[in-house]
């Protein structure tokens, strides 16, 4: 029972915040990322509210930081396969899928992304564009190292191509790469295996995927970023023009008893700042907000509010539309507005807008079933992890030795998620010295 | 005026309370005076005050920092504010120093004067006027004719900081403040860019680097100048006007939130470079951005070791 | 001036700087700079081999300073910082000249331009190179012992983790108990537990565990140090004690809304932690309740919410209810905030036990009906668009946690800053919520923001987290970019200090009379402003000097005044 | 006034945003001019005001500082420092007679290689545009 080895799970900021700590705490953690880079939602996000911190530019540092950890093991495009034991004695099964890249040699270079002539829609970007076959998840990624997509590859489809292969003069290519099996042993595990976005297209009647100019709140984030698809520019999909009307909808399949009847906690700040940026980015720009209450409870977020009302004319609509339609293209809203002044009457309007964002609910993101299946752990009706002691243990599962931090236990937002990443440091530190001593 | 200074600085030798008195005593031209050190206080009747007090005294009390001794001194407007500089630079204690303001009526250009009276022997206040005395012939002359540029636009002839002043403040004191006070800089902005750096490469092309501004100035009082470090060199050694641009933008830069416009440099530059005119500009974007006059309360912050979030609006 | 042996690496990375920039010619150039004495290409310098001959060539050729032009710092510094190193050099004698996301990649289709371009940033890296001194990595110890002031939940729980992990721990509560707030409070949502539930373990495993020292009815007096070496002065303590870091908890207070509807004149008109007073005395018979939220913030002036104010509100108003089911209890407020996913479950929860919830506009807020004795609300119920009177046996007015009184004084001996509310101000607000930027002080609970009981637990645990890890290393290590003051050039103005963001710097007596300024490295994180703000160059940045620097720019000139 | 063909601009830039932008531009091979050598400074306010000055006497065509984004300041406040400094010399500059063109202060985050690229591509039309500085300029009547 002295095992000072410690598992998290998930390389989002929640994970990689709880690894760097409990690496400077002095135990030996590997993380596990399902992915080919850590990194996480917050690297798809351009800017943080309420600061509209560059995301990349705070998020980058930290990941280089603990890649480099001496501490720091990362198992980056890796699953949890199998899981047993107890608190202070876990032993646990990881399976490292295959890059057929030889991660000693590769340098990062990018000479077999030039080359690979397959292209395929990009995940990152939310598949608003394309990238190869070999591919780095994102320029920033960590770590800095490329993956065969074998699913995309042609040499995999057809059995000819190797053209990577070809050009790498580190010969890290290496086709024959195979799946390995890791065995850990651990005395605590970390989950932070954060969110999906919902899918917004079971809401009919908000038209996603049927009206060209109605996108989610994360394809919004991505088109505003720099390093995007568009390079930053606002394009809407139907004619790559930059709109100048723009309506958020808020709780799309949030706090509706047909979907997830909780609150996703972070939307309403989340258009907030989008609306901003785009008032930045087009002066003169519009925005209306549809909300159904305005949740700005966090350090500075009400002056954030302000600030879109004041600087970027920025509306909020007390409303929960019931359609959205399309006219030649142009979404309209169909909305009853639910507050209103003395002497106002009441009746459903319409709003012509050249762009609809929805903010879509955010959902756990599953990745953690293995896991909580094969060790019990009890996760809520919606399928975040349960906390049975929020009060005094805020981020102890119902399993002795297993935490959680992030949105895997429940919606919120980057500061609280890195909140409880180092109070679940804190809480493995005090089992694992209890434990010693 | 100069009874009652000399009371003052009686008294205050005779009680122990400074060590030494810095002063004006009369020089050996005519029109001219010379700063003195009373030690004892049989030497006060040395101590003289008129319009031709240029010295900025302050700058005697750069060697302070060493001792423990208390030192008076007296001082214009401009001076005082150049000892408020010096008690923010942690270059003097204010406790240390006792301040004698002088109600400053402006002082007389000695160039002004000669061109306009080949041979003045003495130029008297006279309240609105000068009284010019040339040989037998005496001229009464409107002040602005013969008063220091600097001192016609002085906003602050006599300081909020002493612990004596002597005398009482003129009404032609109190509007001499003019609007006209930067007119020079605005005159240099309008010009077009080649003009300007035709103009600035001529004046810098004159100077001789002899560092007579630098050595005069109460606020160069680095332990030792960045002109003179070896590691890195700033500059090089000719002294081409590319690189007497150099020593005279750095140095303009070391003025900001210092210079306190006791125009001494330009007063002691030899190449008459209007060495004003580049640190006016100086003390004009301060003022404008930041809301910042050097020398007129200790507790202000000097503007370039603070900032405001608001300061990004802000635009040249 | 002195002669070196610098040593150049071109990298080729494959064909990326390869393919544009003709590397040999690089190289050959490289060779004839001044105090050069070996140069070679390297198809990846990164790689194995590339790194093998850099430790070979520094050996062979008795190296003393090593200049890479491949790719950039920001990820491949510490990797040929580490084969300097292992090679017997120092590794701050180690220049990086980034040729590949900065000359080829940038010039694709000018190979001259980019050969030349390389050419001249590696005379410059070179220049540089000239300049660099070998650098100790400062090392100070850690004291193992924290003082966490606050007794509350947040300060507690931090003590108690802390504690857990065998650590010392000094916890000082300025009242005569423990408790904090949480002592006030009735029940807790969102299971409405007693208080007592949480509050009793917690204050007696604070109370027994071995490793805390309690120090009941003190404040802190005096704060000196730095990371790892605090010395502090407690009131009704002699001498100081002696600390590695300081975890601030000293939580908030409850706004008291003095002249608005009528408190505290009005004899029924209360504060949420006023009522929770007298539900603790049990309530009996109450028929008709109005509680106003939103009293004294999200106002100008007070622009914060209160965070968790509406979960007070609907948690009272629940007790109420249960009390009495035939109540009326109406809360007004604006919007609700109700995040997640409990705290959603609650507001739902609390409509169905037959809590009303009326949105008032601010711009016409609700009014006291009666005069010493409030008899109803009037209110203009935005949601049905019209005034409604409701009967009211009770008013409570839910205000937000404000900021302790003494904050100033306790963030002036700390030298951390308060944000313009006047609560604390962490180092960031999204990434480094719980520590300030002074290293060594952290913050946790609603000393920071308002902060529920399961935030302030979080917070105190991730505090605890943050201040454990220097006391479990031992050690801080500093990465030797620091800036240090040249004592011989320095005339103490003071301009160093006052930029510094991290109060690294402060003004010592010098030898030779009057003040000189002087670095604690321990504290400097290496930004350099203090460097710029000082007039002669007495202050430095070490690896970032004005000599290096200007060297840079140097070679640059040269390149010039050669030109064309 | 005549064009220049190569002037030779200096930038400096932080660490944190404007360097990893400028890597990132690199990244995506985005294509610029090759007229600018980069210095990297930990923060935008280690940048002396004096090695503008004297880089531009001495002849460098153009110096340009690169800083986070206010409010993104690694250091949390440096570039609040940097651009009170700039905004003076600045001004200062060009009271002397150095075009405004030659010295430029711009915020440049990590995700912004777009703009790196945009930025020195505009910043050397510019300087272009001014013809030689300093030494190399010819000899004014």
């Amino acid at each position: 029972m002295n095992n000072s080895a410690v598992l998290v799970i998930g390389g989002g900021i929640a994970g990689i915040q709880a690894s760097i700590d409990l690496a400077n705490l002095g135990f030996q953690v590997y993380l596990v990322e399902r992915t080919p880079s850590i990194g996480g939602r917050m690297a798809q996000l351009d800017k943080t509210f309420p600061t509209n911190d560059c995301s990349i530019c705070i998020l980058a540092p930290k990941m280089i930081e603990c890649a480099s950890h001496k501490k720091v093991n990362l198992l980056t495009y890796s699953e949890v396969i199998e899981v047993e034991g107890r608190a202070g004695d876990f032993r646990v099964k990881i399976l490292k899928k295959p890059r057929f890249v030889d991660m000693n040699r590769c340098t990062g270079c990018g000479e077999c992304v030039e080359n690979c002539p397959r292209r395929v829609p990009n995940e990152f970007n939310l598949f608003l564009d394309k990238r190869k076959a070999i591919y780095l998840l994102f320029p920033q990624a960590v770590p800095h190292k490329m993956t065969i997509d074998a699913q995309n590859c042609l040499y995999f489809l057809k059995g000819r191509c190797r053209l990577c292969e070809e050009v790498c003069l580190a010969k890290a290519i290496d086709f024959e790469q195979e799946e390995k099996i890791v065995e850990l042993s651990v005395g605590a595990i970390i989950l932070a295996t954060g969110f999906d976005p919902f899918d917004v297209s079971a809401l009919k009647e908000y038209g996603y995927g049927e009206i060209k100019n109605v996108i989610t709140g994360l394809e919004f984030e991505r088109l505003i970023s720099a390093s995007g698809p568009t390079s930053g520019e606002l394009e809407r999909p139907s004619d790559k023009k930059p709109p100048q009307v723009i309506a958020f909808i808020q709780c799309v399949g949030s706090r509706d008893v047909n979907y997830n009847p909780y609150c996703s906690a972070v939307c309403c700040m989340h258009a907030t700042k989008e609306a901003i940026l785009a008032g930045e980015h087009y002066p003169g720009l519009r925005s209306f907000v549809f909300y159904t209450d305005l949740r700005a409870a966090g350090k500075r977020f009400q002056e954030y509010i302000n600030r879109a009302k004041e600087e970027y004319g920025v509306t909020y609509i007390r409303a929960r539309p019931g359609k959205i339609t399309a006219k030649d293209g142009r979404p309209i809203i169909w909305y009853e507005e639910t507050l209103f002044k003395e002497g106002e009457e009441r009746k459903v309007r319409k709003m012509e807008v050249d762009l609809v964002v929805l903010c879509q609910a955010l959902v756990p993101h599953g990745s953690h079933q293995e896991v909580t299946r094969k060790l019990g752990i009890e996760l809520d009706e919606m399928g975040f992890i349960r906390i049975p002691d929020r009060l005094s243990r805020p981020v102890d599962t119902s399993v002795e030795g297993v935490f959680a931090c992030g949105f895997c236990q429940g919606p919120q937002d980057i500061p609280d998620s890195v909140i409880q990443a180092s109070g679940a440091a804190a809480r493995v530190a005090e089992l694992l010295t209890v434990e010693r001593m | 005026m100069e009874q009652e200074l000399r009371e003052i600085v009686r008294k205050l030798l005779q009680e122990g309370a400074i060590e030494h008195f810095i002063g004006y005593a009369e020089g050996v031209e005519p029109l001219h005076t010379t700063p003195c050190f009373i030690e004892r206080e049989e030497e006060v009747g040395a101590l003289v005050w008129s319009p031709f007090c240029p010295y900025n005294l302050a700058r005697y009390l750069h060697q302070m920092k060493n001792g423990a001794g208390k030192v008076g001194l007296v001082v214009k407007g401009c001076d005082a504010r150049a000892i408020v500089e010096l008690v923010k630079g942690n270059q003097i204690q204010r406790e240390r120093v006792v301040v004698v303001g002088v109600p400053c009526q402006g002082q007389v250009d000695l160039a002004k004067v000669e061109e306009a009276f080949q041979g003045a022997e003495a130029v008297e206040d006279a309240g609105d006027t000068f009284l010019v005395t040339v040989g037998e012939e005496g001229h009464s002359v409107e002040k602005e004719r013969l008063l220091r540029e600097k001192c016609f636009f002085c906003k602050h002839p006599i300081s909020f900081e002493y612990d004596f002043v002597l005398g009482e403040m003129s009404p032609f004191l109190l509007d001499r403040r003019s609007e006209l006070e930067f007119a020079m800089i605005e005159e240099m902005e309008s010009l077009p860019v080649e003009e300007r750096r035709a103009f600035w490469r001529a004046q810098f092309e004159r100077c001789s680097r002899c560092y007579a501004c630098r050595d005069i100035c109460y606020a160069c009082y680095c332990q030792e100048c960045i002109f003179e470090s070896r590691a890195p060199r700033w500059l090089e050694k000719t002294t081409t006007s590319l690189d007497n641009q150099t020593y005279h933008l750095i140095r303009a830069w070391h003025m900001v939130g210092r210079c306190i416009d006791c125009g001494e440099c330009e007063r002691v530059c030899p190449m008459e470079i209007p060495l004003r005119q580049l640190y006016k500009k100086v003390e004009r974007e301060v003022e404008q951005l930041f809301d910042y006059e050097a020398g007129m309360r200790v507790e202000d912050l000097p503007p370039l070791v603070t900032f405001q979030v608001d300061d990004l609006g802000l635009v040249i | 001036m002195a002669k070196r042996r610098i040593g150049v690496f071109v990298c080729y990375c494959g064909n990326n700087i390869g393919g544009i920039v003709r590397v040999p010619e690089v190289v050959e150039y490289a060779r004839c700079l001044p105090n050069v004495v070996y140069a070679e290409g390297s198809l990846y310098a990164c790689s194995e081999e590339g790194l093998s001959s850099i430790k070979a060539k520094i050996a062979a050729y008795g190296l003393d300073r090593v200049v890479v032009a491949s790719c950039t710092p920001r990820t491949h510094e510490t990797l040929f910082r580490n084969a300097c190193e292992e090679a017997g050099l120092n590794r701050y004698l180690f220049e990086f000249v980034n040729v590949r996301e900065h000359c080829s990649w940038i010039h694709m289709r000018a190979p001259d331009e980019a050969t030349e371009k390389a050419k001249s940033l590696i005379k410059m890296g070179v220049a540089k190179s000239y300049y660099l001194e070998p650098q100790e990595e400062l090392e100070s110890e850690v004291y193992p012992e924290a003082l966490v002031i606050g007794g509350g939940v947040a300060g507690m729980t931090a003590a108690l983790n802390l504690a857990q992990q065998g650590l010392k721990v000094h916890l000082i509560e300025r009242e005569k108990e423990l408790g904090g707030l949480l002592s006030q409070v009735n029940k807790l949502f969102p299971a409405n537990r007693d208080v007592k539930e949480i509050f009793d373990p917690l204050a007696e495993g604070v109370k027994n565990h071995p490793l805390i020292t309690i120090y009941l009815g003190s404040e802190v007096e005096g704060v000196e140090g730095f990371i790892g070496n605090f010395k502090v002065r407690i009131t009704r303590v002699e001498g100081e004690i002696k600390v590695g870091t300081i975890i601030v908890a000293t939580g908030g207070r409850e706004l008291k809304p003095i002249g608005q509807y009528g408190y505290p004149t009005v004899a029924n008109v209360l504060t949420q932690l006023e009522l929770e007073g007298r539900l603790k005395e049990g309530i009996d018979g109450w028929q008709s309740v109005v509680m106003i939220n939103c009293v004294g913030a999200r106002v100008t002036g007070r622009f914060y919410c209160g965070r968790f104010c509406c979960l007070t509100a609907m948690k009272n108003a629940i007790l109420i209810k249960e009390g009495n089911p035939q109540a009326k209890v109406y809360i007004l407020l604006q919007d609700v905030m109700a995040s997640g996913v409990e705290a959603e479950r609650y507001y739902r929860r609390s409509m169905e036990r037959g809590v009303r919830f009326i949105r008032y506009d601010p711009i016409s807020p609700p009014q006291i009906l009666g005069e010493r004795q409030a008899e109803g609300v009037k209110v203009y119920h935005a949601l049905i668009g019209r005034e409604v009177i409701l009967p009211a046996q009770m008013v409570v007015l839910t205000t937000p946690l404000v900021p302790q009184a003494d904050n100033e004084r306790l963030s002036k001996m700390l030298k951390v800053p308060l944000g313009s509310e006047g609560f604390f101000l962490e180092a960031h607000l999204k990434l480094r919520p719980i520590e300030f930027a002074t290293d060594g002080i952290y913050l946790c609970g609603s000393a920071r923001y308002p902060s529920d009981i399961a935030e302030s637990v979080s917070q105190a645990y991730a505090a605890s987290a943050k201040a454990a890890i220097p006391m479990r290393q031992g050690l801080v290590r500093v990465e030797a970019i620091t800036a240090f003051s040249q004592e011989r050039l320095c005339h103490g103005c003071g301009n160093c200090l006052r930029v510094c963001p991290f109060g690294a710097i402060e003004l010592k007596g010098s030898e030779r009379g009057g003040k000189v300024a002087w670095v604690n490295a321990a504290q400097c994180k290496g930004c350099g402003c203090c460097v710029a703000a000082c007039p002669n160059g007495a202050m430095q940045q070490r690896s970032f000097s004005d000599q290096q620097l200007m060297a840079m720019i140097e070679a640059l000139v040269e390149e010039v005044s050669s030109g064309p | 006034m005549a064009l220049d063909d190569k002037p030779t601009i200096l930038i400096f830039a932080c660490n944190w945003c404007s360097y990893a932008g400028a890597d990132l531009a690199g990244v995506s091979r985005l294509e610029m001019p090759p007229n600018c050598r980069v210095v990297r400074v930990m923060c935008s306010a280690r940048v002396r005001p004096e090695f503008v000055i004297a880089a531009l006497s001495r002849g460098l065509d153009g110096v340009v500082i690169l800083g986070c984004h206010p409010g993104d300041c690694h250091y949390s406040e440096g570039n609040y420092y940097t651009w009170r400094r700039a905004l003076l010399l600045k001004g200062f500059l060009e009271y002397v007679g150095i075009e405004p063109g030659r010295f430029q202060l711009r915020w440049i985050s990590a995700s912004e290689g777009a703009r790196f690229a945009q930025t020195i591509t505009e910043i050397t039309d510019t300087i272009k545009a001014l013809g030689p500085n300093g030494r190399r300029r010819p000899q004014e009547g």
